[in-house]
Protein backbone atom coordinates (compact mmCIF):
# COMPACT_ATOMS: atom_id res chain seq x y z
CA UNK A 1 0.00 0.00 0.00
CA UNK A 2 1.34 3.49 -1.17
CA UNK A 3 0.97 6.77 0.36
CA UNK A 4 2.26 8.42 -2.83
CA UNK A 5 0.47 8.72 -5.72
CA UNK A 6 0.72 10.42 -9.48
CA UNK A 7 -2.84 10.84 -9.53
CA UNK A 8 -5.97 12.67 -8.72
CA UNK A 9 -6.64 12.06 -4.82
CA UNK A 10 -10.23 10.46 -4.49
CA UNK A 11 -10.73 11.71 -0.79
CA UNK A 12 -14.26 9.48 -1.07
CA UNK A 13 -12.45 6.20 -1.61
CA UNK A 14 -9.83 7.23 0.86
CA UNK A 15 -12.83 7.48 3.60
CA UNK A 16 -14.84 4.02 2.55
CA UNK A 17 -11.19 2.30 3.10
CA UNK A 18 -11.27 3.37 6.65
CA UNK A 19 -14.69 3.59 8.33
CA UNK A 20 -15.82 0.33 10.48
CA UNK A 21 -19.16 -0.16 11.94
CA UNK A 22 -18.18 1.35 15.42
CA UNK A 23 -17.24 4.48 14.03
CA UNK A 24 -19.36 7.61 14.70
CA UNK A 25 -17.36 10.21 13.50
CA UNK A 26 -14.44 10.55 10.32
CA UNK A 27 -12.00 13.83 9.91
CA UNK A 28 -10.93 14.35 6.50
CA UNK A 29 -8.28 16.88 6.01
CA UNK A 30 -7.24 18.09 2.06
CA UNK A 31 -4.15 19.87 1.72
CA UNK A 32 -5.16 22.18 -1.65
CA UNK A 33 -3.22 24.18 -4.19
CA UNK A 34 -4.23 27.82 -3.07
CA UNK A 35 -3.71 31.32 -5.55
CA UNK A 36 -1.54 32.78 -3.18
CA UNK A 37 1.59 32.33 -1.11
CA UNK A 38 3.40 34.49 0.78
CA UNK A 39 1.52 37.32 -1.36
CA UNK A 40 2.72 36.17 -4.52
CA UNK A 41 0.23 34.76 -7.43
CA UNK A 42 0.50 31.05 -7.28
CA UNK A 43 -0.80 28.80 -10.47
CA UNK A 44 0.64 26.05 -10.14
CA UNK A 45 3.31 23.71 -7.82
CA UNK A 46 5.11 20.70 -8.90
CA UNK A 47 5.71 18.45 -6.24
CA UNK A 48 8.70 16.30 -5.85
CA UNK A 49 9.91 13.23 -3.20
CA UNK A 50 12.55 10.74 -2.25
CA UNK A 51 9.92 8.50 -2.60
CA UNK A 52 11.38 5.26 -0.86
CA UNK A 53 11.87 7.39 2.49
CA UNK A 54 9.04 9.86 2.05
CA UNK A 55 7.02 6.30 2.28
CA UNK A 56 8.74 5.07 5.33
CA UNK A 57 8.44 8.63 6.94
CA UNK A 58 4.85 8.52 6.22
CA UNK A 59 4.57 5.12 7.82
CA UNK A 60 6.44 5.90 10.93
CA UNK A 61 3.98 8.83 11.59
CA UNK A 62 0.86 6.73 10.61
CA UNK A 63 2.41 4.21 13.36
CA UNK A 64 3.43 7.23 16.06
CA UNK A 65 -0.36 8.16 15.62
CA UNK A 66 -2.13 5.06 16.04
CA UNK A 67 0.02 4.56 19.12
CA UNK A 68 -0.96 7.91 20.67
CA UNK A 69 -4.77 7.11 19.61
CA UNK A 70 -5.49 3.26 19.27
CA UNK A 71 -8.95 3.50 18.50
CA UNK A 72 -8.37 5.92 15.69
CA UNK A 73 -8.24 4.36 11.84
CA UNK A 74 -5.79 6.30 9.72
CA UNK A 75 -5.59 6.54 5.90
CA UNK A 76 -3.58 9.11 3.97
CA UNK A 77 -2.15 9.53 0.38
CA UNK A 78 0.26 12.41 -1.47
CA UNK A 79 0.05 13.27 -4.49
CA UNK A 80 3.02 14.30 -6.30
CA UNK A 81 3.56 15.83 -9.75
CA UNK A 82 2.28 19.10 -11.50
CA UNK A 83 -0.79 20.28 -9.95
CA UNK A 84 -3.29 23.21 -10.05
CA UNK A 85 -5.26 25.50 -7.90
CA UNK A 86 -8.35 23.77 -6.34
CA UNK A 87 -6.29 20.83 -6.64
CA UNK A 88 -5.47 18.29 -3.49
CA UNK A 89 -2.44 17.82 -2.61
CA UNK A 90 -2.94 15.26 0.35
CA UNK A 91 -5.84 13.34 1.92
CA UNK A 92 -5.92 12.41 5.41
CA UNK A 93 -9.03 10.52 6.92
CA UNK A 94 -9.05 9.84 10.85
CA UNK A 95 -12.41 7.74 11.68
CA UNK A 96 -13.03 6.77 15.90
CA UNK A 97 -16.29 6.10 18.06
CA UNK A 98 -16.05 9.76 19.32
CA UNK A 99 -15.20 12.96 17.18
CA UNK A 100 -12.39 14.36 19.61
CA UNK A 101 -9.83 11.58 19.20
CA UNK A 102 -10.66 12.23 15.34
CA UNK A 103 -10.02 15.58 14.94
CA UNK A 104 -6.62 15.01 16.94
CA UNK A 105 -5.41 12.31 15.15
CA UNK A 106 -5.78 14.01 11.91
CA UNK A 107 -4.08 17.12 13.19
CA UNK A 108 -1.07 15.25 14.50
CA UNK A 109 -0.82 13.25 10.98
CA UNK A 110 -0.88 16.63 8.92
CA UNK A 111 1.61 18.65 11.58
CA UNK A 112 4.08 15.78 11.38
CA UNK A 113 3.47 15.06 7.89
CA UNK A 114 4.90 18.65 6.96
CA UNK A 115 7.47 18.58 9.29
CA UNK A 116 9.55 15.73 8.41
CA UNK A 117 8.55 13.57 5.28
CA UNK A 118 10.85 14.45 2.54
CA UNK A 119 8.58 16.01 -0.34
CA UNK A 120 9.12 19.39 -1.52
CA UNK A 121 7.15 21.75 -3.63
CA UNK A 122 8.28 24.19 -6.53
CA UNK A 123 6.13 26.75 -6.91
CA UNK A 124 5.07 28.77 -10.02
CA UNK A 125 3.39 32.28 -10.85
CA UNK A 126 3.10 34.63 -13.45
CA UNK A 127 6.68 35.82 -12.27
CA UNK A 128 8.34 32.34 -12.46
CA UNK A 129 9.20 30.01 -10.08
CA UNK A 130 10.51 28.74 -6.91
CA UNK A 131 11.28 25.77 -4.34
CA UNK A 132 9.41 26.65 -1.61
CA UNK A 133 11.61 27.09 1.74
CA UNK A 134 14.64 27.31 0.08
CA UNK A 135 15.77 30.87 -0.54
CA UNK A 136 17.03 32.84 2.65
CA UNK A 137 17.70 29.85 4.72
CA UNK A 138 21.41 29.98 4.60
CA UNK B 1 43.55 4.28 2.55
CA UNK B 2 40.61 2.43 1.02
CA UNK B 3 38.10 4.28 -1.38
CA UNK B 4 34.63 3.66 -1.05
CA UNK B 5 31.37 4.13 -3.50
CA UNK B 6 28.49 6.18 -2.19
CA UNK B 7 25.43 6.81 -4.00
CA UNK B 8 24.56 10.63 -3.93
CA UNK B 9 21.10 11.94 -4.64
CA UNK B 10 19.62 15.17 -5.31
CA UNK B 11 16.36 16.37 -4.78
CA UNK B 12 14.10 19.65 -5.72
CA UNK B 13 16.29 22.60 -5.81
CA UNK B 14 19.78 20.51 -5.03
CA UNK B 15 18.88 18.83 -8.15
CA UNK B 16 18.56 21.34 -10.38
CA UNK B 17 21.44 22.94 -9.14
CA UNK B 18 23.78 19.92 -9.67
CA UNK B 19 21.95 19.23 -12.49
CA UNK B 20 21.17 15.53 -12.37
CA UNK B 21 18.92 13.44 -9.79
CA UNK B 22 22.10 11.13 -8.80
CA UNK B 23 25.59 10.43 -8.76
CA UNK B 24 28.12 7.63 -7.76
CA UNK B 25 30.89 8.96 -5.35
CA UNK B 26 34.09 7.39 -4.84
CA UNK B 27 35.01 8.61 -0.96
CA UNK B 28 38.07 8.37 1.40
CA UNK B 29 37.33 6.21 4.30
CA UNK B 30 36.42 8.44 7.15
CA UNK B 31 34.39 10.94 4.85
CA UNK B 32 31.12 12.12 6.69
CA UNK B 33 28.24 13.89 5.34
CA UNK B 34 29.02 17.10 5.98
CA UNK B 35 32.86 16.78 4.36
CA UNK B 36 30.37 15.95 0.92
CA UNK B 37 28.37 19.23 1.52
CA UNK B 38 31.71 21.00 1.79
CA UNK B 39 32.79 19.38 -1.45
CA UNK B 40 29.33 20.62 -3.06
CA UNK B 41 29.75 24.19 -2.27
CA UNK B 42 32.88 23.93 -3.34
CA UNK B 43 31.91 22.72 -6.84
CA UNK B 44 28.33 25.04 -7.11
CA UNK B 45 28.67 28.81 -6.56
CA UNK B 46 25.00 28.53 -5.36
CA UNK B 47 25.94 26.55 -2.27
CA UNK B 48 28.44 28.90 -1.15
CA UNK B 49 26.57 30.38 1.12
CA UNK B 50 25.24 27.60 2.49
CA UNK B 51 27.74 26.77 5.31
CA UNK B 52 25.95 24.31 6.99
CA UNK B 53 24.07 21.41 5.40
CA UNK B 54 20.36 20.81 4.97
CA UNK B 55 18.83 18.02 7.14
CA UNK B 56 20.83 14.50 5.91
CA UNK B 57 19.55 10.81 5.00
CA UNK B 58 21.15 7.74 5.00
CA UNK B 59 20.11 4.79 3.27
CA UNK B 60 16.44 6.18 3.72
CA UNK B 61 16.51 7.77 7.12
CA UNK B 62 17.55 10.87 8.79
CA UNK B 63 21.06 11.32 10.29
CA UNK B 64 23.70 14.15 11.73
CA UNK B 65 26.02 15.52 9.84
CA UNK B 66 29.16 14.07 11.39
CA UNK B 67 27.49 10.32 10.27
CA UNK B 68 30.64 8.20 8.75
CA UNK B 69 29.75 6.78 5.30
CA UNK B 70 30.08 3.68 4.31
CA UNK B 71 30.72 1.71 1.32
CA UNK B 72 27.57 1.44 -1.05
CA UNK B 73 25.63 4.48 1.16
CA UNK B 74 23.17 6.03 0.00
CA UNK B 75 23.13 9.86 1.12
CA UNK B 76 20.91 12.89 0.69
CA UNK B 77 20.59 15.82 1.05
CA UNK B 78 16.95 16.89 2.41
CA UNK B 79 16.27 20.59 1.54
CA UNK B 80 13.35 22.07 3.91
CA UNK B 81 10.76 20.29 3.06
CA UNK B 82 7.52 21.23 1.94
CA UNK B 83 4.71 18.54 1.69
CA UNK B 84 1.44 18.39 2.90
CA UNK C 1 -30.83 27.49 1.99
CA UNK C 2 -31.88 24.99 4.38
CA UNK C 3 -29.02 23.67 7.46
CA UNK C 4 -31.71 20.32 7.39
CA UNK C 5 -32.41 17.52 4.70
CA UNK C 6 -34.15 14.08 5.19
CA UNK C 7 -31.94 12.94 2.01
CA UNK C 8 -28.31 11.39 2.66
CA UNK C 9 -25.54 13.93 2.94
CA UNK C 10 -23.48 14.58 0.21
CA UNK C 11 -20.57 15.27 1.60
CA UNK C 12 -18.58 15.93 -1.42
CA UNK C 13 -21.27 18.36 -2.92
CA UNK C 14 -20.67 20.20 0.25
CA UNK C 15 -17.26 20.49 -0.10
CA UNK C 16 -17.48 22.05 -3.49
CA UNK C 17 -20.21 24.34 -2.34
CA UNK C 18 -17.45 25.91 0.10
CA UNK C 19 -14.14 26.05 -1.75
CA UNK C 20 -12.18 29.21 -3.19
CA UNK C 21 -9.32 29.33 -5.18
CA UNK C 22 -7.84 31.43 -1.96
CA UNK C 23 -8.26 28.29 0.17
CA UNK C 24 -5.12 26.13 0.72
CA UNK C 25 -6.86 23.20 3.47
CA UNK C 26 -10.13 21.78 4.13
CA UNK C 27 -11.48 19.82 6.63
CA UNK C 28 -14.76 17.75 6.54
CA UNK C 29 -16.59 16.50 9.45
CA UNK C 30 -18.95 13.93 9.62
CA UNK C 31 -20.86 12.31 11.70
CA UNK C 32 -22.01 8.74 11.24
CA UNK C 33 -24.18 6.20 12.69
CA UNK C 34 -22.45 3.65 14.94
CA UNK C 35 -23.25 0.27 15.69
CA UNK C 36 -22.98 0.93 19.52
CA UNK C 37 -23.86 3.30 22.07
CA UNK C 38 -22.99 2.75 26.28
CA UNK C 39 -22.23 -0.78 25.76
CA UNK C 40 -25.85 -1.18 23.23
CA UNK C 41 -26.25 -2.81 20.37
CA UNK C 42 -27.52 0.13 18.01
CA UNK C 43 -28.84 -0.74 14.72
CA UNK C 44 -30.07 2.74 13.55
CA UNK C 45 -31.31 6.28 14.39
CA UNK C 46 -34.23 8.10 14.03
CA UNK C 47 -33.60 12.15 14.39
CA UNK C 48 -36.30 14.68 15.09
CA UNK C 49 -35.93 17.77 15.15
CA UNK C 50 -37.82 21.24 16.21
CA UNK C 51 -37.12 22.41 12.50
CA UNK C 52 -37.56 26.36 12.10
CA UNK C 53 -35.90 26.49 15.63
CA UNK C 54 -33.11 23.97 14.71
CA UNK C 55 -32.52 26.27 11.45
CA UNK C 56 -31.82 29.61 13.44
CA UNK C 57 -29.38 27.87 15.62
CA UNK C 58 -27.67 26.36 13.38
CA UNK C 59 -27.12 29.69 11.34
CA UNK C 60 -26.51 31.56 14.97
CA UNK C 61 -23.60 29.07 15.30
CA UNK C 62 -21.73 29.68 11.53
CA UNK C 63 -22.43 33.40 12.35
CA UNK C 64 -20.74 32.99 15.39
CA UNK C 65 -18.11 30.55 14.46
CA UNK C 66 -17.57 33.07 11.19
CA UNK C 67 -17.07 35.84 13.39
CA UNK C 68 -14.49 33.77 15.38
CA UNK C 69 -12.48 33.03 12.05
CA UNK C 70 -13.31 35.64 10.17
CA UNK C 71 -11.23 34.23 6.79
CA UNK C 72 -12.91 30.61 6.68
CA UNK C 73 -15.58 29.25 4.95
CA UNK C 74 -18.57 26.98 6.41
CA UNK C 75 -20.90 24.89 5.30
CA UNK C 76 -23.32 22.35 7.71
CA UNK C 77 -26.18 19.93 6.68
CA UNK C 78 -28.13 17.54 9.27
CA UNK C 79 -29.94 15.16 8.00
CA UNK C 80 -33.07 13.87 10.21
CA UNK C 81 -35.10 10.77 9.67
CA UNK C 82 -34.25 7.33 10.14
CA UNK C 83 -30.87 6.31 9.68
CA UNK C 84 -29.08 3.09 9.89
CA UNK C 85 -25.16 1.99 10.60
CA UNK C 86 -23.01 4.29 8.31
CA UNK C 87 -25.14 6.40 6.96
CA UNK C 88 -23.89 10.37 7.78
CA UNK C 89 -25.60 12.23 9.89
CA UNK C 90 -24.14 15.63 9.79
CA UNK C 91 -21.53 16.92 7.72
CA UNK C 92 -19.45 20.14 8.66
CA UNK C 93 -16.91 21.58 5.71
CA UNK C 94 -14.65 24.51 7.11
CA UNK C 95 -11.89 25.69 4.49
CA UNK C 96 -9.51 28.27 5.11
CA UNK C 97 -5.88 30.10 3.74
CA UNK C 98 -4.52 28.04 6.12
CA UNK C 99 -5.02 24.60 7.86
CA UNK C 100 -5.29 25.74 11.61
CA UNK C 101 -8.13 27.76 11.18
CA UNK C 102 -10.12 25.12 9.31
CA UNK C 103 -10.00 22.56 12.43
CA UNK C 104 -10.87 24.79 14.94
CA UNK C 105 -13.10 26.07 12.88
CA UNK C 106 -14.86 22.74 12.20
CA UNK C 107 -14.39 21.98 15.86
CA UNK C 108 -16.30 24.58 17.06
CA UNK C 109 -19.29 24.16 15.22
CA UNK C 110 -19.79 20.25 15.89
CA UNK C 111 -19.39 21.15 19.29
CA UNK C 112 -21.52 24.05 19.77
CA UNK C 113 -24.23 22.52 17.31
CA UNK C 114 -24.61 19.20 19.69
CA UNK C 115 -24.85 21.77 22.73
CA UNK C 116 -27.53 23.96 21.44
CA UNK C 117 -29.38 22.64 18.66
CA UNK C 118 -33.10 21.01 19.12
CA UNK C 119 -32.06 17.88 17.36
CA UNK C 120 -32.98 14.61 19.16
CA UNK C 121 -32.17 10.86 18.34
CA UNK C 122 -34.61 7.86 19.32
CA UNK C 123 -31.24 4.87 18.92
CA UNK C 124 -33.22 1.23 17.89
CA UNK C 125 -31.10 -2.05 19.08
CA UNK C 126 -32.53 -5.34 19.67
CA UNK C 127 -33.36 -4.63 23.12
CA UNK C 128 -36.32 -1.97 22.19
CA UNK C 129 -35.35 1.87 21.30
CA UNK C 130 -34.76 5.08 23.58
CA UNK C 131 -34.71 8.74 22.95
CA UNK C 132 -31.03 9.49 24.17
CA UNK C 133 -30.32 11.27 26.75
CA UNK C 134 -33.66 11.46 28.64
CA UNK C 135 -33.74 8.29 30.57
CA UNK C 136 -32.28 9.12 34.10
CA UNK C 137 -32.08 13.31 33.91
CA UNK C 138 -34.77 13.62 36.28
CA UNK D 1 -58.46 37.40 34.22
CA UNK D 2 -58.17 37.18 30.40
CA UNK D 3 -57.53 34.13 28.53
CA UNK D 4 -54.62 33.86 26.43
CA UNK D 5 -53.99 31.40 23.51
CA UNK D 6 -50.74 29.33 23.45
CA UNK D 7 -49.71 26.72 20.86
CA UNK D 8 -47.90 24.09 22.92
CA UNK D 9 -45.33 22.17 20.82
CA UNK D 10 -43.97 18.25 21.93
CA UNK D 11 -40.39 16.90 20.32
CA UNK D 12 -38.78 13.71 20.80
CA UNK D 13 -39.86 12.05 23.97
CA UNK D 14 -42.51 14.52 24.97
CA UNK D 15 -44.08 13.66 21.72
CA UNK D 16 -44.18 10.08 22.31
CA UNK D 17 -45.16 10.80 26.14
CA UNK D 18 -47.81 13.26 24.84
CA UNK D 19 -49.53 11.71 22.05
CA UNK D 20 -49.21 14.41 20.22
CA UNK D 21 -47.00 16.82 18.54
CA UNK D 22 -49.57 20.17 19.20
CA UNK D 23 -51.60 21.27 21.53
CA UNK D 24 -53.39 24.93 21.88
CA UNK D 25 -53.99 25.81 25.10
CA UNK D 26 -56.20 28.88 26.99
CA UNK D 27 -53.84 29.79 29.73
CA UNK D 28 -54.42 32.59 32.40
CA UNK D 29 -52.65 35.98 31.94
CA UNK D 30 -49.71 35.71 34.04
CA UNK D 31 -49.07 32.24 33.34
CA UNK D 32 -45.47 30.63 32.94
CA UNK D 33 -43.79 28.50 30.87
CA UNK D 34 -42.73 26.40 34.25
CA UNK D 35 -46.32 26.64 35.37
CA UNK D 36 -47.19 24.61 31.79
CA UNK D 37 -44.30 22.11 32.55
CA UNK D 38 -46.04 21.59 35.67
CA UNK D 39 -49.44 20.90 34.29
CA UNK D 40 -48.00 18.74 31.97
CA UNK D 41 -46.90 16.61 35.17
CA UNK D 42 -50.09 16.48 36.71
CA UNK D 43 -51.16 15.01 33.55
CA UNK D 44 -48.67 12.76 32.48
CA UNK D 45 -47.49 9.57 35.16
CA UNK D 46 -44.36 9.61 32.86
CA UNK D 47 -43.40 13.18 33.98
CA UNK D 48 -44.40 13.09 37.77
CA UNK D 49 -40.68 13.13 38.78
CA UNK D 50 -38.97 15.48 35.97
CA UNK D 51 -39.80 18.05 38.90
CA UNK D 52 -37.46 20.76 37.00
CA UNK D 53 -38.71 21.57 33.47
CA UNK D 54 -36.43 20.63 30.37
CA UNK D 55 -34.72 23.72 28.47
CA UNK D 56 -37.66 25.75 27.41
CA UNK D 57 -38.15 27.51 23.46
CA UNK D 58 -40.44 30.42 23.77
CA UNK D 59 -41.32 31.44 19.50
CA UNK D 60 -38.38 29.53 18.67
CA UNK D 61 -35.90 31.05 21.20
CA UNK D 62 -34.70 29.45 23.98
CA UNK D 63 -35.95 31.36 27.21
CA UNK D 64 -36.19 31.12 30.84
CA UNK D 65 -38.49 29.09 33.11
CA UNK D 66 -39.83 32.18 34.11
CA UNK D 67 -41.14 34.01 31.10
CA UNK D 68 -44.85 35.17 31.09
CA UNK D 69 -46.55 33.94 28.04
CA UNK D 70 -48.09 36.51 25.71
CA UNK D 71 -51.19 35.55 23.44
CA UNK D 72 -50.25 33.87 20.53
CA UNK D 73 -46.88 32.04 21.90
CA UNK D 74 -45.40 29.36 20.47
CA UNK D 75 -43.82 27.52 23.44
CA UNK D 76 -41.44 23.87 23.65
CA UNK D 77 -40.46 21.68 25.88
CA UNK D 78 -36.82 20.96 25.00
CA UNK D 79 -35.15 17.17 26.12
CA UNK D 80 -31.56 17.09 26.28
CA UNK D 81 -30.47 17.31 22.68
CA UNK D 82 -28.37 14.82 20.79
CA UNK D 83 -27.54 16.07 17.37
CA UNK D 84 -24.60 15.75 15.64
Amino acid sequence: MSYLTDDPIDAHALVARVMRPSDGAYVLFEGVVRNHHEGKTVESIFYDAYRPMAEKEIDAIVRETTAHYPDVALAVVHRLGHLVVGDSSIAIVASSTHRAEAFEACRMMIDRIKDTVPIWKKERGPNGEEWVGWQGRC
Amino acid sequence: MQLMKVRLLFFAVLRDIAGTDVRELAVDEGTTARDVWQSLRNEFAKLTDYTQPPMIAVNESYAEPETILRDGDELAFIPPVAGG
